[in-house]
């Protein structure tokens, strides 16, 4: 029950996170010139940082969970 | 306020407790072997199985010093992730000059070929802690000192701990003989952006294993000092832990300076 | 979508000052939406409190029902679902696309304590910009580059003055922190970061004497520094568009 | 030479007494410790706000022996203020002071584990104090960049006043926080792990345990985080590093000439990734004693209780996900907004589970209204008060009104600072029989003490969402001397200035109540009654927070917290054997 429950939260959480940070990035979207819009590699640049923290805290969060619910 | 149900009182079997002993693992000199991973009497009037959780011999103290030094390493591991993160975005931004032009001033840092010798020097090291670790729980070592001759496991996890302890010093000298190296081509820290990941990483790094270096001093002066070998045991455990744990994450650094630029 | 009469007494129940601009209306009608749904709940869930703690009789079978407790869950997250996507449709139309090509260019340099304006004048194009040319004190807020012809007919002021009815695309710098750029009574708040240009675009329709305000802490002066956004009838702007750039010219001449 | 050990020779208990004090492992010593900590850092953060609003409600009146309070003064207190009661209010005493004092019994254990340590982390949090308090002291006096220090403004002296040695002396304080809550909280991970009792299955933990172990998880990864965070701004301040400063930015016509571009907008995903976490840290504690106490008074099982142990889990999860809500109109890609807004929301679920769980248990149940249920009662308030306005600034659009208004000041004081302090008046009333030998403070004083503290609660702090709609934005110095149209927008709140002034004030003022009600509890007798609330978890069991010591029996657990009949005459605590016949046949 609550096994299953704690896995679809988590499953939810992790689809929110990584479905999320595909738009994850940073300054001007909306720039007419497309000198002064923030250029596709920064923005990627900052996608990937963000995704190895959430990736890097997710999975530490799981990992201490599962060490609190192995000890009986 | 309502009364309690109040069943008799549950059976306690009493332990004849020394003051201070708080049922702590137990000497390597008497009652159980130390190698005895079971929980549970064996009608030696010291049932381990009646302690609290946490409290049934070396076994139990050991795995709580592994996970107090996982939560740690976590945290740890996190700091040097938002270091990594910021070196990600800082390698790829810049800015528009006064013509418009997006002017990306990241100069990679050369960086020096003895690191190689390091990283090898590091993995060493791990190798020979890993065989000081391994020495300490070698069960029929672990037997003649319970039985009381001598303590073989301790003299041999000493040996190899002091080669460790020699490799690691030899590698911050290492790091040391770089960071003059670059210092010779005047690649300070404030040089360029990529310089400033390069000292940052480096010295976090460098810092860490110092921690490690003193936890291995404190590993030795207990082999030479401390008489219950469960102690001994969880010391050394840990702190090879932590070295592996340090040299592992060198590994990652080293190759994201090395080729992540 | 409600007009600004209708919802009027309600602005004036939650203190809402009037909006005067086109996105204004459907944000204030959200807006009010969610204060009613919170006000409501607020009140629901207390009286809920209140009754079952003050209520004499002791309901013998504590109530654990599968319905009881994820039904009301459900119901909750239906709502938070549809109060996200109506939101989102909102923000979508605002940030998700950039002004139209034919929208007022105004930039909007912000320094430790002021706003300054600039339009591009007569040619239509921003001149080149540096922040270590930038001295109000010398009269070049905007830090405009002298060498750069572009920049001869940019108009630089500290107040911002648009006209009705059209829509504005700003583009916000900052020259030393991070600065705030907001006008509450337009509905509108983006931060000047310095090392980038954020833009935001909206459309002004009541002409009237507008705050503009800071509202990211930028320093010892922070609550100081405003400026005043006068928006115009489109016909007495493009007076006040000509005039300013005559004046320009003269200066540029001198 | 012989002067000391003439002393010492004078009064050697003493003596011994002071140093075992400072030096003792004893964790009930280290919690006591930290909630010390926390007591200075609350009456110093009080006495702090109370001047911010008497400022900005009458700007140009004299302080006595200060005169006016200057702006960037201003901006110090709210710096100040922020970051005593933040990091040093609502982090230490919930998780790390009545982790310490209570949860080792509650999961019983006797002690803590690595008790060197957990007393390491205690002594690192207090020099962190110390060190903060030591900014009103340097020159230039404390930091006005707020508790969120937002580069370059907080990245170099040049910025303004407080912006040289004070910056420095907060970034100081705040690291040394960081590593003393890292400790504890890793200190606090294993006992939860490795020192549960026999029969402590993970399904027979009490929520407040719960709350208490994702919270030091969000410490252990929160936490180091903005170390590094901290770390890279020393370097923009002193080493001529640029991970913050942007590219030929000019402060006070002054170039800061880096190499290389970095972005603000760095720092502030990395503290915000810290800063959100921060905030479910302050409160998932007071979340999961409010569940307790609640089915405790109501005689009734928590409703739903393995739901409640996922949702704190979730919200603890969720939490590490959504730190961008704070960044919508920061440069914050607006993709990446309605991403965070979503995350946000989602979090608006399991927050409402709990709501939901707390009036079901309460439902009908004809409670026992002592002080802590009243707090209780009074956490579920707020948290409803507060988190409602958290769905509206949840969404980019709304959020684009109301960011850096007075409704976010509003919304974080009602479900973080009011709903975490009502945890903790909540914690204290329920467990001081246990931390002072049987002694229960005394209850006409406590109701008084409670609803005053509501009523004032609500005054301070409600009308802030309305300044707030009107839009008076934070950090504001004064509200008077504005431009026309400002002084026409702002000027309009100054009623609801006044009113939440004196709020404030009779906030503070009516603490007293509860102060006297302490000093006066601790003079009477010890009382012998070693289970005063009935209550079934294991910190009430005889001996329960006792020292260890091999005479005691070890506690070992038959069932889950919160067994009571149906009609709430009787109950069963967990550590009362089910059947006995076995017992005896051992």
């Amino acid at each position: 029950m609550i096994r299953r429950l704690q896995l679809l939260l988590i499953i939810a959480g992790l689809l929110l996170a990584f479905t999320a940070t595909e738009a994850f990035a940073q300054g001007c979207a909306q720039c007419l010139d497309s000198t002064r819009a923030t250029p596709p590699a920064v923005q990627a640049a900052y996608r990937h940082a963000i995704l190895l923290l959430i990736g890097a805290a997710s999975t530490l969060f799981v990992s201490g969970l599962i060490l609190f619910r192995r000890e009986p | 306020m309502p009364t309690i149900l109040t069943p008799p009182g549950i059976y306690q079997p009493r332990r004849p407790g020394r003051p201070g002993d708080l049922g702590e693992g137990d000497s390597g000199s008497g009652r159980r072997p130390p190698t005895d991973k079971r929980t549970g009497g064996n009608g030696d009037g010291d049932n381990w199985s009646d302690r609290p959780q946490g409290r049934r011999g070396p076994r139990e103290r050991l795995s709580r010093a592994r996970i107090g030094l996982f939560f740690a390493l976590g945290g740890d591991l996190m700091f040097f992730i938002a270091l990594v993160s910021v070196f990600f975005v800082a390698k790829t931004s810049g800015h528009f000059d006064a013509y418009s032009r997006f002017i990306n001033d990241w100069l990679p840092t050369s960086i020096p070929s003895i690191l190689w010798l390091n990283t090898a020097v590091l993995l060493i090291s791990s190798v020979f802690a890993e065989i000081a670790r391994r020495s300490m729980f070698r069960e029929a070592d672990l037997m003649d000192e319970w039985f009381g001759f001598g303590r073989p496991t301790s003299r041999r996890a000493a040996i190899w701990l002091s080669a460790t302890l020699a490799l690691g010093v030899l590698f911050i000298t290492g790091q040391y003989v770089a960071w003059s190296q670059l210092a010779a081509q005047h690649v300070f820290f404030n040089s360029n952006a990529s310089s400033h990941f390069f000292y940052l990483i480096t010295v976090a790094h460098a810092a860490h294993l110092i921690l490690g270096i003193a936890a291995l001093v404190t590993a030795l002066t207990f082999l030479v000092r401390s008489r219950q070998l469960a102690t001994r045991q969880v010391v050394v455990d840990a702190t090879v832990w932590y070295w592996h744990a340090m040299g592992i994450l060198w590994l990652f650094l080293f190759a994201l300076l090395e080729y992540g630029q | 979508m409600p007009s600004t009469q209708a919802i009027a007494p309600a602005l004036r129940f939650w203190h809402l000052p009037v909006d005067g601009s086109w996105h204004g209306r459907a944000l204030d009608s959200h807006l009010l939406l969610n204060l009613w749904i919170a006000l409501g709940l607020f009140t629901l869930a207390n009286a809920l409190l209140v009754i079952g703690v003050v209520s004499h009789r002791r309901a013998h079978r504590p109530i654990h029902k599968f319905t009881l407790e994820y039904l009301p869950l459900a119901a909750f997250a239906a709502l938070f679902l549809f109060l996200g996507v109506r939101a989102n449709s909102l923000w979508a139309t605002q940030r998700y696309v950039g002004a139209a090509p034919e929208a007022l260019q105004v930039e909007v340099i912000g320094m430790q304590f002021a706003w300054y304006f600039r339009y591009p004048g007569a040619d239509a194009t921003f001149g080149r910009a540096r922040n270590e040319l930038v001295s109000p004190a010398e009269g070049n807020p905007a830090g405009l580059d002298p060498t750069d012809p572009d920049g001869t007919d940019d108009i630089v002021r500290p107040q911002l003055v648009l006209p009705a009815g059209r829509e504005i695309d700003l583009s916000l710098r900052a020259v030393d922190v991070v600065h705030g750029f907001a006008i509450p009574e337009m509905r509108l708040k983006q931060n000047a970061v310095p090392g980038t240009t954020q833009h935001i675009h909206f459309t002004p329709d009541r002409p009237g004497d507008y705050a503009i305000l800071c509202t990211q802490v930028c320093g010892l002066g922070h609550y100081r520094m405003q400026a005043m956004l006068r928006v115009l009838p489109a016909l007495q702007f493009d007076q006040w568009l000509r005039q300013q750039e005559l004046e320009q010219r003269l200066e540029a001449g001198r | 030479m012989s002067a000391p050990s003439q002393k010492l020779r004078k009064s050697p208990a003493r003596a011994h007494r002071i140093a075992r004090a400072i030096f003792s492992t004893n964790h009930r010593n280290i919690g006591f410790g930290y909630l010390v900590i926390a007591t200075v850092a609350v009456a110093g953060g009080t006495i702090l706000s109370w001047l911010m609003r008497l400022h900005l409600s009458w700007p140009s009146w004299n302080f006595p022996l200060h005169g006016p309070i200057l702006p960037e003064e201003y901006l110090a207190l709210v710096t100040m203020h922020g970051t005593l009661m933040l990091f040093f209010v609502l982090t230490v005493a919930p998780q790390s002071g009545f982790g310490n004092l209570i949860l080792p019994a509650q999961i019983g254990a006797r002690r803590m584990a690595f008790p060197r340590l957990n007393a390491l982390g205690m002594w690192i949090t207090a020099t962190g104090l110390v060190v903060l308090l030591c900014a009103f002291l340097v020159p230039g006096g404390s930091p006005i960049a707020g508790w969120t220090s937002y580069p370059p403004l907080s990245a170099t002296a040049l910025a303004g006043p407080g912006e040289g040695a004070g910056q420095d002396v907060w970034l100081a304080s705040i690291a040394l926080f960081t590593l003393g809550g890292t400790i504890s909280a890793v200190v606090m991970l294993t006992t939860m792990v490795k020192l549960r009792c026999t029969g402590m299955t993970w399904r027979r933990v009490p929520l407040t345990v719960w709350g208490w172990f994702t919270a030091a998880l969000l410490a252990v990864l929160a936490f180091s985080v903005l170390f590094a965070a901290i770390v890279l701004l020393f370097c923009d301040r002193h080493l001529g590093s640029a991970f913050f400063i942007p590219h030929g930015d000019v402060i006070n016509s002054i170039p800061l000439s880096r190499h290389g571009s970095g972005s603000p907008l760095l720092w502030l995903h990395l503290f915000w990734f810290f800063g959100h976490p921060e905030v479910y840290i302050a409160i998932l504690p007071g979340m999961g004693l409010t569940s307790m106490v609640i089915a405790n008074f109501s005689r009734r099982r928590v409703f739903a209780y393995r739901l409640m142990i996922a949702t704190t889990l979730a919200i603890g999860f969720l939490g590490i996900l959504v730190w961008g809500h704070h960044m919508f109109v920061a440069g914050l890609n607006p993709f990446a907004g309605t991403a965070f807004a979503a995350a946000s929301l989602a979090i608006a679920v399991p927050a409402t589970a709990k709501v939901l769980s707390w009036l079901a248990t309460s439902w009908r149940s004809k409670p026992f209204l002592t002080t802590p249920m009243l707090f209780a009662l009074g956490f579920v308030s707020l948290f409803i008060a507060g988190g409602l306005s958290g769905i509206i600034v949840a969404q980019p659009i709304l959020d684009e009104y109301l960011h850096n208004t007075f409704f976010i000041v509003g919304h974080f004081h009602l479900i973080m600072a009011m709903a975490g302090v009502f945890g903790l008046f909540c914690a204290i009333y329920y467990w001081f029989p246990l931390l002072a030998h049987g002694r229960v403070l005394s209850e006409s004083l406590g109701k008084w003490h409670f609803w005053l503290t509501l009523l004032f609660a609500y005054t301070t702090f409600l009308p802030m969402y309305f300044s707030g709609l009107a839009g008076e934005p934070r950090h504001y110095a004064q509200l008077t001397g504005l431009n026309p149209p400002a002084q026409a927008l702002l000027g309009a709140t100054g009623p609801a200035q006044v009113h939440i002034t004196i709020g404030a004030f009779a906030l503070g003022l009516s603490q007293l109540l509860f102060l006297f009600n302490l000093i006066r509890t601790l003079g009477s007798p010890a009382a012998a009654n070693s289970n005063p609330w009935s209550a079934t978890t294991m910190e009430w069991a005889p001996h329960g927070l006792s020292e260890p010591s091999p005479d005691l029996p070890t506690p070992v657990v038959y069932r889950g917290p919160c067994h009571y009949t149906d009609d709430g005459a009787s109950f069963i605590p967990q550590w009362e054997s089910p059947q006995p016949s076995t017992a005896e046949r051992e």
